[in-house]
């Protein structure tokens, strides 16, 4: 199964990234855009048939490793 | 010789530049601030290292659209003379003036220590007071010196010569130990097919004066020097 | 009051970690009870990190004055006299809590902090150091505080294009729940153009600018000013998050408003935001303040007066400008594409008076709030357990057999091991004013547009502190300048920071009033004054405190940046000399907690006028210009100080054959121990007899032990009066090999 | 509308980040954990009710700033 894991900051920390990139943006002329955020994606391959098992690694390896849950938070799909 | 050196929000080896082109040099130095547009009476442009925008999104994304890039299009397209350093290298890169990208280092660490370099091209405007295969000693500081491109216009570059210095083995073997950042054919510096635009990753300017123990990279800023005085004589030679 | 009427209860003022009697105190100097708003203020003000509370009696009695000194501790940062109408401008700040809790973003936000504490100043920074203590690498935990830290800093100080050139590790596993974050930065500024926190003027406007204000660190004073338990997760969501880039805006506009003749007062927005910067300005200056919040700028909407006065939100300045010049102060703000708002106006009537739409929503006298804060003489006695540190028995401990095994371990411990992969990720060289990089006994960076440079040193060896904090803190004042001298520097100024434990246990209280007297007798001596400090207490997690760390930062002047030194051997066939006393100094040594697992026993004693001696006669052979190199002994003694000195130059390795008499001492006392006031030399051959005369003539024990060479590593202990000698000989490859990369191994395991 | 941006390194291109993450879940014992890769993930507001434009808008934006076509690619969403 291949899990894709999404992770962005908790609403009220500072994204100094987002902020760049709207001002960015802004000075491109895309006047339309704005409010941006940036978070990671990543993909893994989980090798693990059931569904249930595999989402269970999934989220172990999302707190453990992959977020950093005092400032970020995640989710995750299985397909 | 009049040098602009780039300020982009975020530049920090600006002054640094300034320092060897002014002080140790004994040029005139403009600091050209990023939303400036109109660029004249400059011999040569530099954009030095630092961390432009943060360097948030990519390294030198933001900064190739600041309004001064424009200029320095025009500058290069003319024939000047542009350098860039470490996040100016990057910026030329985001900026199409040289061919390319920059990945995360390997070790996913910025690093900041002294390399080894070999200069593969001893012809250029940056490089003529050297000798073709010297190995300079000069520092790197970056998390994202990985160079890529792909394989058609790696081959074009390496049949143009237009890679200019390789990381190497301080007796000058290009090897993959002496590859600090994984970069493709351990390139550390390249140079545009018309000759005029150079990008390198190693910090020339931190080791141009010998109370900081290393001299070496001053022979980059009297290449450019000597290089600049040649092309004005031959200006002058040409009738009016 | 204000827009939510709060009841003030009983849980509210302990939340706000007020006792009853500070309580009452408030309610006497408004003549009313506060409302939430002034609550949050005062918590935030007389907490122990902002107020000093429990250590300004002892502070005090530090030696403050000198003849170089052109500004004392009391403002954002310290400031001495180096001559060229230049002053360098220093200190140091802890940011251990917010580290434990987010490694990365806490030792950014430091890094980010005490940049601002300089700038503010008026002058530019130009190196920071940073002193650092984890647990041990073994514990999975601790890498990750390690590798989180290590990139934070470099994060933050690199975008800044500030070089971190020093700074200092220890690892041990009482820090293994509180680890220490301090950095150092130093500034120049022209000694006429320093700029202080102050809020003069009636009338003049306060103007905000730098980032926007969100919900950060909401109390992160009154965090750093109370201990840890398992409930410390709670307070997560209080994490800041640093922005390097802007902060190098700031920085650069910064300079330039003060370049311009604009400002009245400028102060940097840290530990209790808006609170602290505008009650303290006003407060030095005699004055109050009417700020008006609504055109704060914010990062979110609903943002309470409270939040606003609190949060903690990073890279923010408040500055007085003349009145008149506002358009112009902003002009420079929004070139640099800063947020700024003119926010307030001084008045004369001392009061920090807070509105928000319109409505008085804080009315508090400012002076109150940011001196009249409890001051607490606590009680202190030394722990029942002091003895029993303090007391061992030498005799039950075998001597040293195999002495090549011995040193290898040592110079493997990550606290002695090379910290290469550490400084290696941060920029140490932008500005390129570096002249000795990390990795010798201090840092040096020239100073442009004169003949001079600046050496720098953090030091503390907590270990000694605990077994005696007055002999551990007089030695970390004498290793400090030991550092600066043997690189060729005069000692001019000192910060600290000092980590401790606490203050409410008479026992932490005793550590600390006993290191304050160490410092005070160690810098009156030397005459090195203290210009600038930070204070952290309640560095204890369920009761278990680290040991009494007063982290020192020292500064040191090189007249003519020829005379340079750095601590590596230089040239096959130098001589190697030893300077000062080698005695039975086993106590409290690096040797006996690696090879006997103890931290145990008496530190080594320090006298202050053989440690003078030996620094005047070292700056004198080496400003004239007869030694290749100079090394201290600290940690591991002398075969490690020899051992750095083949292993540590950043290019060429090199042996050494020497050849030491035990007289009476033990082996390992002799190898290992850790004997102050002495220095390794090298020197040309034909030197040696002149400097051997020198050092007698100036009664300093000294003499020739060896010989620069080769590729292998050899001391000979020859047979002494009670002991067997011994052999150390191992190739200098070896000794490199097991130093060089000893951490990197240790934090590859994952 | 909410544009939601991916932005991951083409195939084919050295992922270090990946790697990194790789080895680490390995190391912490998630062995079915493979073929890591890591991208950015970016959420733009894009004040534009028409879709057709507001789709040219997102579009422009990767191309000209958020994604560097040499050697990453990019992929969007928008709600
Ligand atoms: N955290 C660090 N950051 C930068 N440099 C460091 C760090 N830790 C140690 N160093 C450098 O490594 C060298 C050795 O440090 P240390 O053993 O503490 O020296 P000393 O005992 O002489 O004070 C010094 O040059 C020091 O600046
Ligand atoms: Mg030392």
């Amino acid at each position: 199964m291949k899990a894709k894991i999404h992770v962005t900051l908790k609403q009220g920390i500072l994204d100094p990234q987002g902020k760049a990139i709207e001002h960015a943006l802004d000075s491109l002329g895309f006047k339309n855009a704005g409010n941006v955020r940036v978070g990671k994606y990543m993909e893994v391959d989980v090798d693990e048939k059931d569904k249930v098992k595999a989402e269970a690694e999934v989220k172990a390896m999302c707190e453990k490793l992959l977020a950093n849950t005092i400032v970020e938070e995640y989710r995750y799909e299985l397909q | 010789m009049k040098i602009g050196v780039v300020v982009f929000p975020g530049s920090n080896c600006d002054h640094d530049c300034q320092h060897i082109f002014k002080d140790v040099l004994g040029q005139y130095v403009e600091m050209i601030w990023h939303k400036e547009t109109l660029l004249a009476g400059l011999d040569a442009i530099v954009l030095p290292g630092g961390f432009s925008y943060g360097d948030y999104l990519r390294t030198g994304a933001i900064a190739r659209f600041s309004p001064v890039m424009g200029a320095v299009k025009e500058f290069a397209k003319g024939g000047g003379m542009v350098l860039g350093i470490c996040n100016g290298f990057q910026i030329l890169l985001e900026a199409g003036l040289l061919p390319g990208a920059m990945l995360r280092n390997k070790s996913l660490h910025f690093i900041c220590k002294d390399v080894s370099v070999k200069v593969e091209n001893a012809a250029t405007a940056f490089t003529g007071a050297c000798q073709s295969g010297q190995v300079l000693k000069i520092p790197i500081a970056h998390a994202d010196g990985n160079y890529y491109t792909d394989p058609v216009t790696l081959a074009a570059m390496q049949a143009n010569a237009q890679i200019v210095l390789r990381y190497c083995t301080p007796e000058g073997k290009v090897t993959p130990e002496a590859n600090p950042n994984g970069s493709l054919d351990n390139i550390a510096g390249i140079i545009n097919a018309a000759g005029n635009v150079l990008g390198m990753m190693p910090h020339p300017e931190r080791c141009a004066e010998a109370v900081l123990g290393n001299d070496d990279g001053k022979l980059i800023f009297l290449s450019m020097l000597e290089s600049l005085k040649r092309n004005k004589k031959d200006l002058k030679m040409i009738p009016a | 009051m204000g827009p939510v009427i709060q009841p003030i209860t009983k849980d509210l003022i302990a939340q706000h970690n007020l006792t009853d009697d500070e309580y009452k105190k408030i309610v006497g100097i408004l003549g009313r009870e506060p409302n939430i708003t002034e609550l949050g203020m005062f918590s935030v003000m007389w907490s122990e990190h902002c107020s000093y509370k429990s250590s300004r009696v002892h502070l005090k009695k530090l030696p403050t004055t000198g003849p170089r000194v052109v500004q004392g501790p009391g403002e954002n940062a310290g400031a001495v006299d180096i001559g060229d109408g230049l002053c360098a401008v220093f200190k140091m700040e802890s940011h251990n809590h917010p580290s434990f809790i987010e490694p990365y973003q806490g030792a950014a936000t430091g890094v980010g902090g005490i940049l601002r504490d300089i700038f503010t100043m008026g002058a530019r920074p130009i190196a920071l150091l940073d002193a650092l203590r984890f647990g041990g690498l073994d514990h999975a935990k601790n890498r990750h505080l390690v590798k989180g830290v290590v990139a934070g800093i470099a994060g933050y100080g690199n975008c800044m294009g500030v070089p971190t050139v020093g700074g200092e590790i220890v690892f041990n596993d009482i820090y293994s729940q509180n680890p220490l974050v301090n950095v150092f930065c130093l500034g120049i500024a022209h000694k006429d153009k320093i700029f202080l926190g102050t809020a003069a003027g009636v009338g003049n406007p306060v103007i905000y600018f730098g980032s926007k204000t969100g919900r950060d660190g909401i109390h992160g004073a009154t965090m750093a000013s109370d201990s840890f338990d398992d409930q410390s997760e709670q307070k997560r969501p209080t994490v800041q998050v640093g922005d390097p880039f802007t902060e190098k805006l700031l920085l650069e506009a910064c300079l330039e408003l003060m370049a311009g003749d604009l400002l009245v007062g400028i102060q940097d927005m840290g530990a209790a935001g808006l609170t602290s910067s505008s009650c303290e300005m006003a407060s030095r200056a005699g004055n109050g303040i009417d700020l008006d919040l609504t055109d704060v700028p914010r990062r979110e909407p609903g943002m309470t007066p409270y939040e606003l006065m609190l949060s903690e939100s990073q890279e923010r300045m408040l500055m007085v400008a003349q009145a008149g010049k506002e358009d112009e102060c902003i002009r420079i703000c929004k070139k640099w594409d800063l947020d700024v708002a003119v926010v307030g106006r001084v008045t004369g009537d001392g009061i920090l008076r807070v509105r928000d739409q319109g409505k008085v929503v804080a009315e508090i006298p400012a002076k109150s709030l940011a001196d009249d804060g409890p001051r607490y003489d606590r009680p202190y006695s030394p722990p029942a357990y002091q003895d029993m540190l303090t007391n061992l028995n030498y005799d039950a401990l075998p001597d040293v057999k195999d002495a090549n095994a011995a040193l290898l371990s040592l110079l493997e411990s990550p606290t002695i091991a090379s910290k290469r992969c550490v400084y290696e990720q941060y920029d140490h060289m932008v500005r390129t004013n570096t002249m000795v990089r990390p990795g010798s006994d201090a840092a040096v960076v020239r100073i442009k547009g004169t003949n001079k440079a600046i050496a720098m040193t953090v030091d503390c060896n907590s270990r000694y502190c605990l077994l005696h904090p007055y002999e551990g803190a007089r030695i970390a004042v004498a290793e400090a300048a030991r550092n600066l001298v043997c690189s060729g520097a005069e000692p001019i100024g000192l910060t600290d920071c000092l980590n401790f434990g606490n203050p409410e246990r008479p026992d932490i209280m005793w550590q600390f009033v006993l290191a304050i007297e160490g410092m005070k007798d160690a810098c009156e001596h030397f005459k090195v004054p203290i210009v600038s400090g930070n204070v952290s207490f309640y560095n204890e997690t369920n009761g278990l405190s680290i040991y009494p760390t007063p982290m020192l930062g020292m500064v040191g002047l090189i007249d003519s940046a020829d005379q340079t030194m750095t601590q590596w051997f230089k040239q096959d066939g130098d001589a190697i000399l030893l300077l000062g006393k080698t005695k039975e100094d086993l106590g409290g040594s690096e040797y006996l907690k690696v090879l006997h697992h103890r931290e145990q026993g008496s530190p080594p004693l320090l006298s202050l006028d053989a440690e003078k001696a030996l620094h005047d006669f070292i700056l004198n052979v080496i400003h004239d210009g007869v030694v290749r190199s100079a090394h201290d002994c600290s940690d591991g003694g002398l075969s490690v100080a020899l051992a750095e000195c083949c292993i540590s130059a950043p290019d060429a390795r090199r042996g050494a054959v020497v050849r030491l008499p035990l007289d009476t001492l033990r082996r390992d006392a002799l190898l290992f121990g850790e004997s102050q006031s002495r220095v390794v030399l090298s020197v040309k051959p034909e030197m040696v007899d002149q400097i051997l005369n020198r050092a007698r003539d100036s009664g300093i024990p000294a003499m020739k032990i060896g010989t620069v060479g080769g590729d292998r590593f050899v001391i000979d202990v020859e047979k002494g009066q009670w002991s067997e000698g011994c052999r150390i000989d191992l190739p200098v490859d070896e000794l490199h090999d097991r130093w060089a990369y000893s951490i990197e191994r240790a934090l590859s395991r994952t």
